[in-house]
């Protein structure tokens, strides 16, 4: 699109020489993407790896793991969504989206993920944006996460939150995994109403059956924490007024 | 809530972006009916029907593309950057549009449209709203699928030189399109059915030389001619 | 020529009833998108929000939906006799509608919706323009696999009461359907599915009374028998 | 109770209606059959054998489809306004029906069955109970599918003028779907194919062409342009 | 001709064979819906209804059955040494009739039903129209899938020796199971299917056991009664 | 089916009394199932090995491939057949049949086309059955092949005779493509009729495709000769009778 | 000629080939017996009978074992290098004996049977015929899954510090797992699954606390408090 | 802590097969850029460049394939026996290679690459890494497909020669292959390919042959025809 039409009209073998410049610009866009694309799949294994090391949480070792982890967040986003940046500059985003989307979802499920765990709360799409405005050479358009993106990687973080709460609950942390669940519903109610209003909503609409089934399975779990621990009362009184009842360590 | 109020502005943004696909796929409808008529009229020339009737009528359909494609690339100017957001959605008119427009001037000219030509025809500018390279180049490809049925009727219709013709332009083009580093995508399989084409060609002009039916003067014709007649 | 003569007329006539698919698609889009704020409403009842509030803002969309059935009877009216040829357009559409009123109607009545009551609500006519009785059942059926969910959530909030009821409920439903003699068809796997609906709310219901938590009154298997016969 | 009253309604609506599947299953299983014993006959075309022998086999099975397709028309007469619901049910063997009928016409006139003409064919009314026009164009195309196989065989027997024939059929017959909107469904799809048998059609012409073996009167040229126009 | 000759004879045999199965279809129909009424009682047993009065009105169907099972005899018996070409037409039948003869005679003698006792309720003569085994033992797994849910809801019903009474007969009946050396094919999955049903017993009588619910006077019961009483 | 019902009531354990009967009848039936598949197995292999070698044909050698064919087709039934049979005695024959129909009709295309090759004309079934009744012990009723196996392996017949008729044009034998041409073409007139009426008729329907597809190949290299061979004739005149224009050794 | 011994070496090739593979299915089949008897013998561990008498009949299998494994290292062995050519025709029967085995270890020593372990009681030697990691791993899972069962039938039978040990042993297991970054697979999927084993294991160890009956309180009870807290 | 010591190890392991794939992945890449190059320059064999002209400038890229395979071969060497473990990813770069390297070998010396003869151009070694036999057939299979637009387009440059040894070369080839006892997979359909190459050379060599074209008449001619017949 960016080509430039020179004078190629007194050229013996127009054909040949107009070629040339089309190899010129595929050249230059196919080593462009096959780059973007490496650079997503760095980003894409270790966001996975911020992922595994969350998961690692336990009750006692909460702000180690949860230190650790965004640590390695920031990792990423100094080591190879810089670089990603640094490629895309002075391109239009939209164009190698597909190149670097796996990537970038990946890393906001795990930036969402880590906010979760140390704020409880869903880290905005405006706030990840700012901390890439850092990265960006001022002079040129900062890359920008696009709507799509955050959202098809905030469908995953359910996948990820579900996880999460079951091993809170053998934990014995109740009041996390009903937070946790809480905050899965309302992301699901959110995302009900915007998921057939996206290009490509094909994808999106597996994703909601699996996050429907994520929303269930911490349900399913709380619930049974809930009449299991119901039993609970009548024998030691109610005097532990928290709800963590269950789990080896509370039950001394 | 900050949580909701981020998710109304996304339902906002994303029903603008709806809004604008609908109108864009309203266009898009448009350069496909007006594509249909072109290569209707287009058809013909497998009929034999002389070059120039054929063009003059096809020609007609060019000045409403041209407005057509105007009133996309207003549609687009209004999200400025976000041009491939939405190409997805007039791509493969695009590429029809291209191959038909690719065709009639080999039939004039008998030589490729160049992408800068093809842009110039469309009334577009590369800066603000032009026509993708991988585009043209699929609708090149499209056009190079023709051939071979152009060049079946023609022989049947009697034009014996036909064939030497489109397979000299044929066999350059594969060539040039060989320079091209293509990745293992859509682009890539319509190049590697040129092939097919380009062999296609070949057997018909194979069937003429052998058959002496190629009189014009060059040595390797004459030669055939020679030693059948 | 009558070849000729007789594609014009197809033209025409496929125009029309692309035109005609063109508006019914239209309007469908608009139910569902009235449906996914209702459900949106209604999701707010696993969380344990007050029943009233809930239904309250959930019942504010069936005015819009039976508008849009309105328009949707007006389109068909067009071409008489062919309710069955669009129809495959809004089924789906339509099934979900009915899961929500049905769901809805339980919370306020703890009965069943009748195929006549979901008609008034949604103000058609079965001469006309009715709900089709598969349309209706398969909904209903969406609605028995919500239930589970309910009931889950409901016990997770404290209230140990509500298994007894949903499961008085399903089982009624679950034995009316056996009535039926279904094809080997999607409703009939739809319905096949409401077995498991069935056990998991008896499982719930189980976990609560083995513990002791479904406290109402008499002894336990008095009461199984009471509320069942 | 309410509930069991409405169930029992149901149960009365879908057994009957299943009955009414049953019953049209049955008949068309036998248009199954007798199109096949047709289909069967005029396979014999392809080795040659005379037309009007092998018509004539073929045709006695018309009087069959017309009673056959009697029984339908009364069948769905029962429950009115239906046509459509059931449709599906007859569908793709009536799609066959029209193919082997179009086929034998041009056998028998060199030119297009119409649409009236196979009504009138197989005994049906527009107003009560028609043939649909998708069904129709979609048995055309099926007929269009077994054209170059016909060409192909009739040269081999040695009938040289026979692809000079079809060509010119197939070549009006495409150009007039051509003028067709089709939406993206089944019919394009079929459609899209007639592309490739006018394509093998036209190869098929060339091949005897340009071996001279279509030896009727003046030059070649000149003859094909009196032909298509 | 020979090879007509042939074909015709082939004509023959398989519409008759096509008239039978249509038959056979016919009754197993019958055996369907008679199941269908049979179950439908049975299923009361999941609402504590008294076994007596449930089995009573179940007990009816199987006159019923063992009238439609010999007329199935007498249709295979036209064409001897072929039992095993239909069989597939009647065999998911006769395996849901197994599995609810054999919980009904669980329901009255705690036993195992034997494929010899099957036979005899329903009248065959394994000379002539057995039992398939390989089917008998399909009903008993599926049999075994709803002993789960009747555990769950008899303990719900006040009945806390039920789960030690199907524990123990269930693990007998998976123990005996395992002495057969199954193929990779239905039957296997089924019983693989099996180990669910008794995982799931087995936790039912552990959530009885633990809570000294399980009353009944031997030592291990005593046991937990004693340390948490 | 055949399990005798001895005097169990009396055991102590009649559960266990008569799974131990239920096991022996499923050994011996799945015993035999197995033997049975592995004979199939043998007759497919061994059938195919007989259809490659008539593939081995060509114009001059005909006799003597023709000749191995038809002793391996002979080793074939006496070798693994006879197993088969000997197997199968005494049962049910329609019992077992997912097991050895593989084989069979593996067999029948074999044997067909040996037999086309030879006579020009389909073996019957009655044909086939007869050589099968040598094989049985004359105490029990022989097995018969069925026509549903029979039809199954005619349809693949007709791939293979594509195969040979594609071969033989391009050895110049063109009377004897299209004397296999005539021959498919009689096949599928046939097998349209009767399709519709077999059992599991889905398996035959998509061979009915396939054999289209194979009469077209003929038909199409039919229509090439012929289009072809017409230019030979206004240059050599037409003293060649014979419809083998073609081939390189003719063209001397 | 070069060309037909070339062609003539790869025949047999190709068939030794083909009858290698026949080989290792036989091989594989005898694996997956002695296997199910290895489970049969396993299973009654959930009824009770002591340790060490199940452990002995269970453990006469792994000689067999051995046997079949090196038996498979032999055949393989013949086409040296070919491990992975054919890993996939007997890599579930492995994944099953690993489960197997892992269970018996713990059963003995309450502690996991390490990979080499495994590879040992097998008799293989990783350099030539060794134990996939990846089908190590899955086995472990598998075994994983079995444990809920086994703690509530040991609970059943009155073992109540079963579910303590387990948990200790299943909670250090999850957390290894933990340490591994497995790619979403099959592996992950399947361990997955363990969280919920773990989860179950809790909750029957809570039952148990809260009803004092694991009151033996020694010093490993508070060991596995202090590690897990 | 041994368990934890095992699991820090399999990590290890587990990402240095994904770092493996990775590398192989990048040098199959890397075979494919270059088979590339080598097919372009090849290419011009068809426009009847001389062949040493041809054969010279693809000959260059032999010499960057045996660099990479040897690089492919090391990678594999580090996890040893393990080549059959990732074999598919570089199995059909390696069909292509051998693809060309047969066809140049051809030209060269008008027979056959054997097997060996094309290890030994890539320096390959048998014992450690070889070429597969399979990957081996399947690329001549993909050469003979290229043969009959050779012939075309050299006959149609005036050499007459062409087909007879092609011809001759293709026979054998056909010959040797039927040899092989195929089992129905992918190399069988390529092989029934070469059916119809073998064929359209046939044709060409008949089209020279009845013109007097291939009149040189030498003693090869006449041998290839005893050869034939
Ligand atoms: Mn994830
Ligand atoms: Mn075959």
């Amino acid at each position: 699109r960016s080509l430039t039409t020179s004078a190629a009209d007194s050229d013996p073998n127009p054909m040949k020489h107009a070629f040339s410049k089309y190899a010129t610009y595929l050249n230059d866009l196919n080593d462009k993407r096959e780059r973007v694309v490496k650079a997503s799949r760095d980003i894409t294994m270790n966001s996975k790896k911020v992922i595994f090391q969350v998961h690692r949480i336990s009750k006692h070792n909460k702000d180690e793991v949860l230190e650790k982890a965004e640590k390695d967040l920031a990792a990423v986003m100094d080591q190879y969504i810089s670089r990603l940046v640094k490629e895309l500059q002075g391109t239009d985003f939209w164009k190698l989206r597909r190149a670097y989307s796996p990537g970038v979802q990946e890393y906001v499920e795990a930036a969402t993920l880590c906010n979760f765990c140390k704020t409880g709360a869903l880290l905005n799409l405006d706030e990840i944006n700012a901390s890439l405005q850092t990265l960006s050479d001022p002079s040129v358009e900062p890359l920008q996460i696009n709507v799509l993106d955050y959202l098809l990687g905030l469908a995953d973080l359910t996948g990820e939150l579900m996880r999460l709460a079951i091993g809170r609950i053998s934990d014995g942390e109740l009041e996390y995994a009903q937070k946790i669940c809480t905050f899965v519903r309302e992301i699901y109610r959110e995302l009900l109403l915007i998921a057939p209003k996206m290009e490509d909503s094909s994808d999106m609409k597996s994703k909601m059956d699996t996050m429907l089934q994520s929303v269930m399975k911490i349900e399913n779990a709380c619930f049974s924490v809930r009449v299991r621990g119901s039993e609970y009362i009548p024998f030691l009184g109610s005097e532990d007024t928290s709800f963590s009842w269950l789990g080896a360590s509370n039950a001394e | 809530h900050t949580l909701e109020k981020q998710f109304e502005v996304f339902q906002h943004k994303l029903s603008d972006s709806g809004t604008l696909r609908e109108r864009i796929r309203g266009v898009a409808l448009e350069i496909e009916s007006a594509t249909r008529l072109m290569q209707s009229s287009l058809l013909l020339i497998h009929q034999s029907r002389p070059i120039p009737e054929v063009l003059e009528k096809a020609n007609g359909q060019i000045v409403v593309l041209r407005e057509l494609f105007a009133k996309l690339a207003e549609i687009i100017s209004e999200s400025p950057g976000q041009y491939y957001r939405y190409h997805g959605d007039w791509r493969s008119e695009t590429q029809s549009v291209v191959s038909l427009l690719a065709f009639m001037h080999w039939l004039e000219t008998e030589s490729l449209l160049l992408h800068a030509e093809a842009e110039e025809k469309l009334g577009l500018k590369s800066s603000e709203f032009g026509l993708d390279i991988e585009d043209y180049l699929t609708g090149i490809c499209f056009m190079s699928n023709d051939l071979p049925r152009y060049v079946v009727n023609q022989v049947t219709a009697g034009d014996y030189d036909c064939p030497r013709k489109v397979l000299k332009f044929l066999t350059d083009l594969h060539a040039a399109f060989r320079m091209l580093n293509l990745r293992n995508d859509f682009l890539r399989k319509k190049f590697d059915g040129m092939k097919y084409d380009l062999r296609r060609v070949e057997e018909v002009h194979y069937d003429v030389k052998i058959r002496g039916l190629a009189t014009s003067g060059n040595s390797t014709a004459e030669q055939v001619d020679g030693e059948t007649s």
